[in-house]
């Protein structure tokens, strides 16, 4: 089998496959933020809340993990539309993306938050720290510091994910190949260019990831160990 | 064999019984501190020291007895944990430093949350207290950059900051080279100098003979001994014969 | 060349979308059916030899062709000049019309009308490049395929379809009391086989086919079970 | 239009054992590859080492899709035009588990003290024995959780092989719904196949965790 | 200052020189230990004991000087590092048992996989070593069932197996309590009395004096005294009258 490559066809279209990783990275950093907040939350509910927030967040966090993405996606995007409430793809996918990534963050923020040790917790209430001010000053920023690698490799997993968004119409990376592969039927061309974008975006992403943990762990960069 | 309840005593426990599950682990302990007392318990391994300790800090509940500890009922259920521990210090054998935190940010933790103190006065007592334990130049580093017996004297400034009217110790040399016991050791003295109440659990039984005004020997859970340091010259009991007898 | 290897093995592999109905889908016994099946049906049979049909999505039809897994592609290929530089398409056996069309209360006279509107369709599809240059201005709201795309239109995610008649009628038949019309018709576009680059032969072979079946009317009889309508006299070009 | 049916009931749970049957190939194949890598990644040689990570990164940046198809279509531009799609997909997804795994393995190896290195290489044990007797033992401990957790991502990701042909649980999804257009039954009754595949794994991978928690304790 | 290389030492280091980077941690070390001799090494914490030890055992490679132990050449490159280890014993301070073996398990690896006994034989070793620290009951526990002291002491027992010309201890006993010191002390203390050629690095000064024939004091990587247990009470300098005076 012989065939020709040919990446200029593609060079057209340069300004689409722009946009469309700018949509990836929003959608990606949106849902990494507010997936964030959601999966601390249930975690710190999970290990510290009353016998109905902790199976209640055991519930979501199991029915999420054991179900795939994709369906979770048609479930939000036409199951709001069907209470009436009309919300664009990408708010659709974002939700979805944030519900998912939120019980991954649940299971690895949990992990850390164990990891902490109880004298510290000791030591903190012997201070005279509330639970509140304990959690805030002692527990989350260790936590989340010795599970920050397991936390990167989720989100980038939750950015290459991302890309089954493209079924409920979000113009992201994935859409926007799959509609210049259908112009131009250069299929092979433009899956390596958009194998090629995903894996920058991957380093992209580790990089803010390492980059916002040097801000954050402040210890980690004055001691110079790495993440 | 236990005297009345002292008015002014700081600290005084009656008749405590404390259980993990079976396991009977204080029966029947009772000793009073009075104010700028310095009491060591000494006692073997599981003797129940560190449980007695943790019981007068109210981090364990005990099933019978009384605590009284600075004014507050520590055996009621209803006890105000936060007030309690604003007039208790503990400092444990693991130091428990906040290991994201600098040494400076360990100690001005509790004064800002606690306290509500302003940053800069918490930085300015911070000073202090490293002063009184001789690391003021280390205010900027993080607990891994110190030695330690560093760490244990930053611990010991920690609970400091707070003011507290007493100050417990659990084994704090216990895991330093005998330099750096030396070093945390002479930061106690001078605590104890100062007239601070303290009650310290300890191995070092020359350390306990010079400081404590009064050592209490734990035998399974019970006062089996107590009286002035130099009762480890004389001791009345086998039991406790044979514990001072066997360290080398 | 292709056309040996099919004689030789007695076996045609046509790769058909069974994920754009009504021109291929599956049926209540999960059997493939619809007109592009049906159609490569009929081929088979008159040149002798078995079928195979290959199934394929959207995304990857044409890797399907060009790495030689499929000896052709019956997916209701639209011809434009961009795609045959990568592959040969045959004589055309089918129309499909793009139209835009939303439900009775919405005024749509003109292609202004919809300028600032959502407008479904199917991504990458030849509805999707018509209304996308024809309509400026309307927000282009795409979906991955036919399916989808009527799920959106049932469930009312979006309004106004810019696609076929075929997707209008499926989308009225889950929806009896406010059926979607036909608002304008941006083009009628012929479809046809798609072949690796040099399969001549077998281009040649198809293409006569296509010619006697257009003439006797088979074709044409195809499309209607399927589409509710016969094809036009004249294929358009 | 007819309604959802037994006979989709019926597609569905036949496209259920594909699942299966690439989720044992994913994992098989990803699993030996996986720790041929993780040992060069912890392996003494520098360029081995360096080799595994660069292995690692790009398995994990590429999205699975991708891989699958550069493999598939990939190998028949090579010339290679007779490979079988379960094949194909067998190859994408082992690499695609090798690559996680790997990193898994590696994180679990490495987190066997240096300390047992030491004392094992003190004891005069060749490097050899030292992996095998002494760390390999204590890393399969820790590794047992992640590796089954793993296994619940790999059945869901086993979707993706529809790119090369294969009608899996997904996809038989999909073509249930372009035939009647009943979104919610369908893909409800989709979900709860995979919760019926995943959930027993997860679940397995928790008890292990907690087992070996406690006997660490 | 130092004595020409002693043809029968066991182990000679010679101007030994070790930097981690830009830390010198071993500057110019030069000691000779005789066949039975015990040779104990004392210090502050980072003067290079334990580096020291390290050295002798090839867990570090030297910068400069050279190392002779059961005369295997430690400084040459081509050091056949297992042989030496099959000459050299060494017991952590974190005792290092394996945790997925038994006691028997842990002892019987070595003999097995580098000497090729057989399991019937390397079992009989095991009872033998285990009976000569007292612990033949605990030889089908896994690590976690025992005391600090035990697991000390099955360390002790797995080097032992291997029958070693020459045992390194690095503060075998600073994890453990008075108590479970006393224990492992007694083991030490017999494996001295039978002729077995010793290095330890010990805090326990007491117990240094009674079994060490030889003391070092090491301070900032130099040998900075050295003589009998005896050199202890008559410091000849400032540094090691500091140091033996810091304990109390
Ligand atoms: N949280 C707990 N749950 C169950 N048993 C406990 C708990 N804490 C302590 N114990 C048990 O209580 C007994 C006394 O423990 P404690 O820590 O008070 O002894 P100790 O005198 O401080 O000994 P050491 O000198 O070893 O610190 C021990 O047998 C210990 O195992
Ligand atoms: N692998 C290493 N990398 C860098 N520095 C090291 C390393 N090992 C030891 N050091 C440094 O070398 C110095 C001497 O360490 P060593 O462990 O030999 O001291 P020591 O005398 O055994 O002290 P201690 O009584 O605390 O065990 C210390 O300052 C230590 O920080
Ligand atoms: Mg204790
Ligand atoms: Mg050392």
């Amino acid at each position: 089998m012989t065939y020709e490559f040919d990446f200029s066809v593609l060079l057209p279209f340069w300004r689409e496959f722009a946009t469309g990783v700018w949509l990836t990275l929003q959608l990606s950093a949106l849902a990494t933020v507010l997936g964030f907040v959601l999966g601390t939350l249930c975690a710190i509910g999970r290990a510290d809340g009353s016998p109905a927030v902790k199976w209640a967040v055991a519930t979501y966090v199991e029915v999420i993990r054991n179900t795939p993405l994709l369906v979770q996606i048609f479930l939000v995007y036409f199951g709001i539309a069907t209470l009436g409430v009309h919300v664009s793809a990408n708010m659709a996918a974002v939700i979805a993306l944030v519900v998912n990534v939120g019980a991954y963050t649940c299971e690895i923020v949990r992990a850390g938050l164990e990891s902490v040790h109880k004298a510290q917790l000791e030591a903190a209430d012997c201070l005279g720290l509330s639970r509140v001010q304990t959690y805030w000053h002692v527990v989350l920023r260790p936590a989340v510091e010795r599970v920050y690698p397991a936390l990167t490799s989720q989100y980038v997993l939750l950015m290459l994910a991302s890309s089954i968004t493209s079924q409920i119409s979000a113009e992201e990376l994935t859409a926007v190949a799959n509609r210049i592969q259908s112009d131009t039927f250069r299929s092979f061309e433009t899956y390596i260019v958009v194998g090629v974008l995903y894996l920058l975006l991957s380093f992209v992403v580790r990089a803010a990831f390492w980059g916002f943990g040097m801000v954050v762990f402040v210890r980690r960069r004055k001691l110079g160990t790495a993440l | 064999m236990h005297a009345p309840v002292s008015a002014k005593a700081v600290v005084s426990l009656s008749n405590v019984h404390k259980s993990f599950g079976a396991l009977k682990v204080l029966d029947g302990v009772s000793f009073d501190v009075g104010p700028g007392e310095v009491t060591a318990i000494i006692g073997q391994s599981g003797s129940g020291k560190s449980t007695a300790l943790r019981c007068i800090n109210a981090l364990e509940t005990i099933q019978e007895g009384s605590i009284h500890v600075c004014g507050h009922a520590v055996h009621d259920p209803a006890l105000d944990r936060r007030a309690l521990r604003r007039d208790v210090g503990i400092v444990f054998q693991s130091y428990n430093l906040f290991p994201h935190l600098t040494v400076e940010q360990n100690i001005m933790l509790a004064p800002t949350c606690v306290k509500s103190m302003s940053k800069a006065e918490a930085r300015e007592l911070a000073r202090e207290v490293l002063a009184r334990v001789g690391l003021e130049a280390k205010a900027e580093q993080y607990p891994e950059q110190l030695s330690g017996g560093q760490q244990q004297r930053v611990a010991i400034a920690r609970s400091l900051a707070m003011k507290p009217k007493l100050m417990l110790f659990d084994e704090v040399t216990s895991a330093l080279d005998p330099q750096l016991t030396g070093e945390v050791l002479k930061v106690m003295e001078s605590l104890a100098a100062g007239g601070m109440t303290m009650i310290l659990v300890t191995h070092e039984m020359a350390f306990a003979r010079r400081v404590a005004s009064t050592v209490i020997y734990m035998h399974q859970g019970k006062v089996w001994e107590s009286g002035p340091g130099s009762m480890l010259d004389r001791p009345q009991t086998e039991e406790l014969r044979g514990f001072v007898g066997s360290g080398l | 060349d292709s056309l040996d290897t099919i004689k030789a093995n007695k076996k045609i592999r046509v790769a058909i979308d069974l994920g754009s109905p009504p021109f291929g889908m599956n049926d209540s016994a999960m059997q493939p059916t619809g007109s592009d099946v049906e159609t490569a049906k009929a081929l088979a049979a008159d040149l002798g030899y078995a079928l195979e049909i290959v199934q394929v999505t959207s995304p990857n039809r044409v890797p399907f062709l060009l790495t030689g897994k499929a000896d052709m592609v019956m997916a209701s290929f639209s011809i434009n000049e961009e795609r045959k530089k990568v592959i040969d398409f045959s004589a055309p056996y089918g129309v499909i019309q793009v139209v835009i069309a939303a439900p009775k209360n919405v005024a749509i006279t003109d292609l202004k009308d919809v300028v600032g509107k959502r407008l479904g369709t199917t991504r990458g599809s030849t509805n999707d490049k018509e209304a996308t240059t024809q309509a400026q201005g309307a927000e282009m709201v795409r979906y991955d395929d036919d399916a989808t795309l009527i799920t959106a239109l049932i469930s009312g995610q979006v309004n106004i379809m810019a696609s076929s008649p075929q997707v209008m009628a499926a989308v009225n038949a889950r929806r009896p009391n406010d059926p979607y019309e036909v608002k304008l018709v941006l083009k009628t576009n012929p479809y046809a086989a798609g072949f690796r680059k040099g399969d001549d032969a077998l281009r040649k072979v198809v293409d006569d086919w296509i010619a006697t079946n257009l003439a006797n009317g088979k074709l044409s009889k195809i499309y209607e079970t399927y589409n509710g309508v016969p094809l036009p006299a004249e294929m358009p070009k | 239009m007819p309604g959802f049916s037994f006979t989709h009931l019926e597609f569905l749970a036949w496209a259920a054992l594909w699942t299966v049957g690439l989720s044992v190939i994913a994992f098989v194949g990803g699993g030996l590859l996986g720790f041929v890598v993780a040992l060069a990644r912890v392996s003494a040689s520098r360029s081995l080492r360096i080799a595994a990570i660069v292995y690692i990164q790009l398995v994990q940046g590429t999205p699975l899709l991708i891989l699958l198809f550069l493999i598939y279509f990939g190998v028949a531009i090579a010339g290679f035009d007779a490979v079988p799609a379960i094949i194909a997909a067998g190859a994408g997804l082992t690499v695609y588990s090798s690559g996680f795994l790997a990193e898994i393995w590696r994180g679990c190896i490495q987190s066997v003290p240096k300390t047992q290195w030491e004392a094992a290489e003190c004891l005069a044990l060749t490097r050899w024995q030292r992996m095998t007797r002494v760390v390999l033992p204590q890393a399969l401990r820790l590794a047992t959780a992640p590796t089954v957790g793993f296994l619940v991502q790999i059945v869901k990701n086993t979707s993706l092989a529809s790119v090369v042909g294969f009608i899996e649980l997904s996809q038989a999804g999909k073509l249930i719904n372009n035939s009647i257009f009943e979104p919610f039954t369908i893909f409800i009754v989709v979900a709860v196949f995979y919760f019926a595949l995943c959930f027993p794994l997860s679940t397995w991978s928790r008890s292990l965790e907690r087992k070996l928690n406690v006997s660490r304790r």
